[in-house]
């Protein structure tokens, strides 16, 4: 059987690129454009159970290894920085809550935001600052990008693993639970102590030490 | 002296490294909760508070910078376990226990949550890392399409780093010009000390820097310390009854 | 029909590697050495009638697009080249300052620069000269494009992280210590400036009374 032009264009196309290929760009070069989407599903389908396998990422298709071989394909794994527990958290925190305000993740975390996590995952190109949030101060409202998706083997973002159950068990509520009491406590209880400390410190700085 | 200071490090480090095991407050509550029952939604919260406040109670000298989260919660379970042991009636407050108790619920409930979820998630087949893009470009006619390759991090880093070198740019010509120097005091002092017949106090000889505080003080010392080279050179006399009593000076002709 | 282990590995490995992979590394990597040319010739069948053909040139194994497509294959890949510092450090400033004059710019960086920076980030198309400043001389007032905003994944220039968010989110390092607390110092000159009376009030603490 005689596989048609258009879908070997694709396919090429797909395999030579060697990244993520857009929509648009693959539909530019086929001739019945309207057909693209069964093309794919014959793509799809004719690589479903081989070792490179279609895959589509946001709005880009492209073929990547098949991730049941991952063990057999070591040889191949680039040394990577590991992603602390920190960062890893704040990770999952933006890409189910997003869009999410630094001090919403620090709500659900349950403390304050170590340095150089969210620099480091914007560094990776995992996430990114979009719009503000109507509120005082107008804070950033972080979000996930579509490398994050590339990287991850991700469709879109409602795709995301234990998604409905985090949904339906209502985790992905971002209000502070216990941090608007703690706020008041800290106000009350400790604040007082450790900034005073911390005034007094300041000022030290300024008497004349002879 | 020098033993119960090691003794006193040893402990911080032994909490700090206690500490660092876990992701803040929450984090801690979390494993502590984890070792009293699985399922978390049955969990005493009573107890989980005591558990909480030994184990933090268990060192007293600590790091504050480190710790403060830590016992921001301390002092909220402490709250909260006195507020679920009184009788019900005898506290006016805008929460009940209840409400106080499925707070705390609620939040290592949802942390519990992301932390798996995030493990999940980072066990997905990861590009690079369990999956690789790949493909021969023999054969195919490339075109190149040069772009660069900054990104959004690189504008912030950069942008970044040039705030923080034009700060201390700024803070170093700031503080060589505020200051009131010892030769400035000296001189000043050399054109008006002829003058000074009578023991005068040296509060009142000093130039006037309105309300800044730091050219006030650093004038303050320069002159305390010009008059004491004056004095070593034998041209002014300088006197003071008491400790931390008034300086006074005068022309020693 | 479900395809043996063995033959995905060397597709797998085909796919990856990128460049012609010899006989003895794909042996090496699978389970039933001695069918290796089984497992060879059910990929060469799969591939034959495909965009994607398997190919032996010397004792070495590759995919290549099919040769009765190249001549339409041609492929757009996008050469990533890394922009100079002067250029990243104009470019950020424009963001954040923008209108901006070439001078102002100059201010903030330290330096004295050429057209250089500022042709090349006109001709990526980042930034675009906008009206002129009315002071004497009439500088051209620089701004980002709206493919600045595209490209770095921004809805909106004032999306930017401010300096108090850059600083959280681990951007700004902390300063030096001799910075803060020249940095202090600055900032009581100015509370004391704005806040005079009660700053009066406590230098009285630290100057022994006359």
């Amino acid at each position: 059987m005689s596989t048609l032009r258009d879908i070997k264009i694709i396919e090429a196309i797909l395999f030579a690129s060697g990244e993520p290929v857009s929509e648009d760009d693959l539909k530019d070069k086929i001739v019945k454009k309207s057909e693209f989407n069964n093309y794919i599903e014959e793509i799809k389908k004719h690589y479903e159970n081989r070792g490179i396998n279609l895959l589509k990422t946001g709005k880009k298709w492209s073929f990547r290894t098949s991730d049941e071989l991952s063990e057999d394909l070591v040889i191949f794994k680039q040394q990577k920085r590991k992603l602390s527990r920190a960062a890893l958290e704040t990770l999952a925190i933006v890409a189910y809550h997003q869009p999410v305000t630094r001090s919403e993740i620090e709500n659900i975390r349950g403390v304050q935001m170590g340095r150089g996590s969210i620099d480091h995952l914007m560094e990776i190109g995992w996430i990114k600052p979009g719009v503000r949030k109507n509120i005082p101060g107008k804070p950033t409202l972080w979000s996930t990008t579509d490398l994050f998706l590339e990287h991850f083997g991700l469709e879109n973002i409602n795709n995301l693993p234990n998604q409905d159950e985090l949904k339906a068990s209502g985790f992905l509520d971002k209000r502070a639970a216990i941090a608007t009491i703690t706020d008041l406590a800290k106000n009350d209880i400790l604040d007082s102590k450790i900034e005073s400390d911390e005034e007094e410190e300041k000022l030290e700085d300024f008497i004349p030490n002879t | 002296m020098i033993e119960n200071s090691s003794e006193i490090n040893h402990e911080k480090d032994q909490f700090n490294i206690l500490l660092t095991g876990y992701e803040g407050p929450i984090d801690l509550l979390l494993d502590l909760a984890k070792k009293q029952k699985v399922d978390l939604s049955e969990i005493s919260i009573l107890a989980l508070a005591e558990q909480y406040i030994e184990y933090i109670n268990n060192y007293n000298k600590i790091h504050l910078e480190i710790a403060a989260d830590y016992l921001v919660m301390s002092a909220w379970l402490t709250y909260l376990k006195s507020r679920l042991l009184l009788p019900k009636d005898e506290i006016e407050d805008e929460y009940t226990p209840e409400e106080l108790e499925e707070a705390l619920r609620f939040q290592l409930l949802r942390l519990e949550a992301i932390q798996k979820t995030s493990k999940n998630l980072y066990e997905k087949p990861l590009i690079n890392r369990d999956t690789f893009y790949g493909g021969i470009e023999e054969g195919v006619k490339i075109k190149y399409d040069i772009t660069y390759k900054a990104n959004l991090y690189d504008i912030l880093k950069t942008y970044s780093s040039l705030l923080s070198k034009k700060d201390s740019i700024q803070s170093l010509t700031i503080a060589s010009s505020e200051l009131y120097s010892v030769d400035q005091a000296i001189q000043r002092l050399k054109n008006i000390f002829g003058s000074i017949k009578e023991w005068t106090n040296i509060m009142s000889l000093l130039p006037n820097f309105g309300t800044n505080k730091i050219i006030n003080k650093s004038s303050l010392s320069s002159n305390f310390v010009a008059s004491l080279e004056l004095a070593k050179n034998g041209l002014i006399e300088v006197n003071q009854k008491e400790v931390f009593g008034n300086i006074y000076i005068r022309s020693k002709n």
